[in-house]
């Protein structure tokens, strides 16, 4: 039973996550497929562990993947955050890859 | 077929860090290939005596369907070996910037000869 | 006990550099570098008399842990490595290059004898890493212009060789199961001849560059011959650092008996001797001109090794023995004379026998060492290496012995004739480099206070290593039933047949550089001769592709 | 499955070493070495997979620091190609490698030699290390116990490294004191209250891997980079360099040498026969003075690069 | 169940690397590589809860402590590079 769920849960995680790469293709502007990291993925990726947590009950392994979801939890919005943050403060520099030129001798 | 599909990954991985280090313009290309003409090798290692649904070595009891440790020990080594070569080129590489201003292989031949 | 031979040394550079003041630190390594040679040289006694010993660290049983072994070989060559690092402890001890300097002289001596030591495959990549960072480290010493190019060449192509290794220690684990040579060796000789190809090319690939045979020997140049590099580093690079590619040589070719690939290395070697001593003509740099002879001995090495006759193996370990006592007091020689002169170009300096006449003397001798003159080391070595060949090889290397004799007919012209102070080139220099007027006088007069004596340490050393060289000659058999446990006798006759051919040799070797070396436009264009990096990783590759062509199809 | 994740591996290969721009470089390794690390651990090796993640976060860090350094630095520069090449040209120069490194690889391919894995080695260890030097993590023992030798010069190798850094960036260690840099801090006050949460989890996290090394995955190495790891956050947060480097790199050596010796009194003197009850203990203290040793040693290059080879 | 979630999340991954190989900014070649590993940590997971051995999550564990600082300084570097051409 609880096996079942924990199925469903995961199924819907990864539904989640489908619809990030889909918005991945479909958004046209960089600030909203931002999004899909921000938003879309942390929740795919939590749902994703919720399920985990309930196929393996209460047990050590779930208390590590809880611990692994705490971590994710703040995390992954940081990292949007400071992608985000960045990319705002240079804003030349999102219209294309910008080097001097010297890169990659 | 007297090879496993997997070590051919890792050889090709090789031949093309080679190929990057043959047309690398400068010093940085060639420091990457390093990296990954490294990584290559310890995939290699790894691959061998490798099938589907391994486990690692480790814990009270192994299965049947064991990974060979000795490569996985050795391979710590290689790893660490590699990243504390990869620090010291990034310092000679500032170094020598700061004494040549350039890092492209044939400018540096040129000066070095004067 | 063995593995106390490797770990002591590292412990004292540790205590050395957190411990002790740069003052002791001096001493110290005086002191300790002597007590080592002591042990060493009682390790070879040991050895000699009991036979091999034999030690598993941490007593495992089988091939589980790493198996350190000590046999004739090895312990002449922990000798050699002890005693080469006494007399540059000794050079070195009124120069103040820092507590880093001993550090890691003591380190990277700890690692050579590691390599001479181990019998472990793996282990010997692991050291020879660390050998090729510390050394490049050591060669960026000064952290002068040129250097840094050199050393970074350096230990870019010496790790990408070792990736090679790597691999083809795979493939031997992959077969064998284990990775100590012994038990590899006999595991692997029961296997297939097509099967241990491609092991053999990507290792050799490796060691060919750490004992800097032809397509890949650019990088040896530019460490070797580095300017600012300290010369201590250049001495001991030259002296013993590349006898461990060439002793890795050694130690290789018998875990792949079933391929027999002397053959190759016979037209490799020959290849390398020639082309070493071409390009060494064609120097003007003192440093440069002693790193490319270098190359060409290191190519007589490989020949005589290839030929395979138990007199021409004994001859080339001999060799390798005395050319780095010969070759360190070279490079000693030729640091003291550089800082002497204020220059490196050959054509400067002139009359060290009238200024110096006892520096004069020891590099007179070591010349005659590595030209093979009678009486001197070499002359033992190179008969033992010509000793029952056939006759097209031995009249090659009477060739690359004649090469020899014009690169140090080219050597010598330093000691003869008469210095002339070149004031004005010196001064043109300062000026170029935009040091004041004050500095400059304060340098010159250092300079000549500095040329009126040579410190006696430095004396000291550069005069033992002389006369080792021409006592190798006078007791040159005795030390070969000695060294290497083998009995040999010199022929008088051929000897003196020997002696006839050099004496032909010089005066032909004198001849031709005075009429067709010196001065000529047409090779001073090959002075610069440079593969550069990439040239020298498609070198890598293509002398891995022949190997695996002449082994796999031709020779097959 | 392994195989696709190979064709991703050898695909971000091939995009980090074909791309023209150093920034994308960066970015395409990151994403190489993520992807080899899965790989490692698809293989059955989580103790490798972890040293590659933590080494490869490590090692872009460096390239990083160093390479904003390198563009103040670098001002001779070789004309770029003009980008209406004709094609038949672009070939041209491309072409000759190619074909020598597929004929290299052709080669290497037609000789690769016949048999299986000889597992000789493989079946002596997974019976042994338990009665022989003890722990659960078959890695680990081998690499304390039966090739402790080779871990020491592995060690050694870092601290070599270290000293190579330490005496080749630019400035002496005399003129270091917190206030001759201006660090510019690019963090804004979110980054740092959520970096001040979580790295007391990389210090606890470090102390865990070093101390379950010997019974679970994890290790001397991997702890230790975890643990070096806080003081990058330290950094992120405070902005500050105010590191001893003399004292740091004193203390570096006297690890080393206390690893050395508790090798040699443990492994090379053979002690672990007579003792055989304090096993354990010895796993549990190489590891941590490893740890101690490698965190030490990635903190000096970190905060060498951070305060000298920057600006 | 398991075995399928396997090849979405390899999926997944395909697809971000193809954003990451055509994607019009830098930033979108960061963003790809932050997906991706945000999907390793997934995976990772459910292969230790396929075998179920709790020391394989040490890895991902380790993996999400790591993954952000070097996004953090390649974002740092890239601001600086991009800033610089004002």
């Amino acid at each position: 039973m609880m096996e079942i769920v924990g199925n469903i849960i995961i199924g819907i995680g990864l539904v989640f996550m489908a619809f990030g790469v889909l918005g991945l293709y479909k958004f046209k502007d960089f600030y909203l497929r931002l999004l899909v990291l921000a938003k879309i993925d942390t929740v795919g990726a939590i749902t994703f562990m919720v399920g985990i947590i309930i196929r393996h009950g209460f047990s050590f392994f779930s208390l590590k993947v809880f611990l692994i979801m705490v971590l994710f939890l703040i995390l992954n919005p940081l990292t949007a955050h400071i992608i985000a943050r960045t990319a705002y403060l240079s804003i030349e520099g999102i219209t294309q890859d910008q080097d001097d030129g010297r890169g990659g001798r | 077929m007297n090879y496993e599909i997997v070590e051919i990954f890792a050889i090709a991985l090789f031949f093309i860090s080679l190929f990057g280090l043959i047309t690398s313009k400068g010093v940085i290309k060639g420091i990457v290939s390093m990296i990954i003409m490294e990584i290559a090798v310890v995939m290699f290692f790894l691959s061998l005596g490798f099938q589907t649904g391994i486990l690692p070595p480790i814990g009270a009891e192994l299965g049947d369907n064991v990974a060979d440790p000795l490569p996985q020990a050795l391979m710590i080594t290689a790893i660490i070996i590699g990243v504390a070569v990869t620090a010291i080129n990034m310092t000679m590489l500032i170094a020598l910037s700061r004494q040549f201003k350039t890092t492209e292989w044939d400018i540096l031949k040129k000066k070095n000869m004067e | 006990m063995l593995a106390n031979f490797v770990i002591t040394p590292i412990l004292i550079a540790v205590f050395l550099y957190v411990f002790a003041s740069a003052k002791a630190a001096k001493i110290v390594a005086i002191i300790a570098q002597t007590a080592f040679t002591g042990l060493a040289v009682y390790l070879f006694f040991q050895v000699k008399q009991y036979g091999a010993i034999i030690t598993s660290i941490g007593n495992y049983e089988s091939v589980m842990g790493i198996i350190l072994r000590a046999d004739t070989l090895s312990t002449v060559f922990v000798a050699l490595t002890a005693i080469s690092f006494l007399m540059a402890a000794l050079y070195s001890y009124n120069e103040n290059e820092g507590k880093l300097f001993w550090f890691l002289l003591f380190v990277w001596q700890s690692l050579l004898i590691g390599i001479f030591l181990t019998r472990d495959l793996f282990n010997v990549f692991v050291l020879v890493e660390v050998a090729a960072v510390v050394v490049s480290v050591l060669i960026m010493y000064n952290r002068d212009n040129r250097s840094m190019y050199d050393g970074m060449f350096y230990l870019m192509t010496g790790i990408i060789a070792m990736q090679f290794y790597l691999f083809g220690l795979g493939y031997i684990y992959r077969l064998t199961g284990v990775l100590d040579m012994e038990v590899a060796a006999e595991i692997l000789s029961g296997l297939d001849r097509s099967s241990l190809v491609l092991p053999y090319a990507l290792i050799i690939t490796g060691v060919g560059l750490k004992c800097a045979i032809l397509p890949l020997f650019t990088w040896l140049p530019k460490a070797h011959g580095s300017p600012s590099a300290p010369t201590v580093v250049s001495a001991l690079l030259s002296g013993v650092h590349i006898k461990s590619g060439i002793y890795l040589f050694m130690r290789v070719q018998p875990i792949f008996q079933e391929l027999d690939a002397s053959g190759f290395f016979l037209v490799i070697g020959t290849i390398t001797g020639i082309a070493g001593f071409a390009l060494a003509i064609c120097q003007t740099d003192i440093k440069l001109l002693l790193a490319y002879s270098t190359v060409s001995q290191i190519g007589l090495i490989i020949t005589s090794l290839s030929i395979g006759n138990e007199y021409t193996t004994t001859g080339a370990m001999y060799h390798a023995f005395n050319h780095s006592l010969f070759k360190a007091a070279l490079f000693m020689g030729a640091g003291i004379l550089s800082k002497v002169y204020g220059t490196r170009n050959i054509t400067d300096i002139r009359g060290v026998f009238r200024r110096f006449p006892f520096l004069g003397c020891v590099i007179f001798l070591a010349i005659l060492g590595i030209t093979g003159a009678p009486l001197f080391n070499g002359s033992i070595s190179k008969y033992f290496i010509m000793y029952g060949t056939t006759w097209y090889i031995t009249w090659l290397l009477i060739f690359i012995n004649l090469g020899t004799i014009i690169v140090f007919t080219k050597f010598s012209t330093m000691l003869f004739g008469r210095f002339e102070q070149k004031e004005v080139v010196v001064s043109a220099n300062a000026k170029r480099k935009g040091e004041t007027d004050f500095h400059h006088r304060d340098k010159t007069a250092k300079l000549r206070n500095y040329a009126e004596s040579i410190p006696v340490n430095k004396q000291v050393a550069i005069a033992i290593l002389g006369l080792v060289c021409f006592l190798g000659g006078i007791f040159g058999s005795e030390f070969i039933t000695f060294l290497f446990n083998v009995e040999v006798s010199v022929d008088a006759a051929g000897y003196l047949e020997k002696t006839m051919i050099f004496a032909v040799s010089v005066v032909a070797g004198i001849l031709i550089y005075r009429y067709v070396v010196r001065d000529n436009a047409f090779l001073k264009r090959f002075r610069a001769i440079d593969f550069g990096f990439r040239g020298t990783c498609a070198a890598m590759g293509g002398f891995f592709a022949a190997v695996l062509i002449v082994l796999g199809f031709v020779m097959n | 499955m392994i195989y696709v994740l190979l064709i991703f591996w050898i695909t971000s290969a091939i995009l980090a070493i074909q791309a023209r721009k150093l920034i994308r470089i960066i970015v395409y390794l990151a994403i190489f070495s993520t992807i080899s690390a899965v790989c490692f651990f698809m293989f059955g090796a989580p103790d490798v997979a972890m040293a590659e993640v933590a080494v490869s976060s490590f090692s872009t860090v460096f390239m990083i620091v160093c390479f904003e350094k390198y563009f103040t630095l670098v001002t001779d520069v070789s004309p770029d190609a003009p980008k209406d090449l004709k094609f038949r040209y672009k070939l041209s120069k491309i072409l000759p490698p190619v074909v020598f490194t597929l004929i290299l690889a052709g080669l290497f391919i037609y000789f690769i030699p016949e048999g299986t894995v000889n597992t000789y080695l493989k079946d002596l260890y997974l019976e042994r290390f338990r009665f022989d030097v003890g722990g659960e993590n078959a890695v680990t023992s081998i690499y304390l116990g039966f090739r402790v030798y080779d871990t020491l010069f592995e060690a050694l190798m870092l601290l070599i490294s270290v000293v190579g850094v330490a005496h080749m960036s630019c400035r002496s260690e005399h003129e270091i004191s917190g206030e001759n840099f201006s660090g510019v801090t690019k963090s804004d006050s979110v980054d740092v209250y959520t970096i001040r949460i979580i790295c007391p989890a990389m210090l606890i996290f470090g102390m865990y891997l070093v101390l379950n090394g010997h019974v679970s995955a994890g290790g001397g190495f991997q702890g230790g980079i975890a643990i070096a790891s806080f003081f990058i956050c330290r950094y992120l947060i405070y902005n500050v360099y105010d590191v001893r480097y003399g004292k740091i790199m004193s203390f570096e050596k006297m690890t080393f040498a206390a690893i050395a010796l508790l090798a040699s009194l443990f492994i090379f003197l053979g002690f672990y026969v007579q003792f055989p009850q304090i096993r354990t203990a010895y796993l549990i203290s190489m590891n941590m003075l490893i740890a101690m040793k490698v965190s030490f040693g990635f903190i000096i290059i970190f905060y060498r690069y951070i305060a000298f080879e920057r600006r | 169940m398991q075995v399928p979630v396997f090849w979405i999340l390899l999926a997944f991954m395909f697809l971000y690397l193809i954003r990451a190989i055509q994607g019009p900014t830098i930033w979108d070649r960061l963003l790809a590589m932050s997906l991706i590993s945000v999907k390793v940590i997934v995976l990772i997971i459910a292969i230790a809860s396929f075998y179920n051995r709790g020391y394989l999550l040490d890895y991902a564990l380790l993996y999400s402590l790591f993954g952000f600082i070097s996004v953090i300084f390649i974002a740092f570097f890239i601001l600086d590079r991009t800033r610089g051409k004002k």
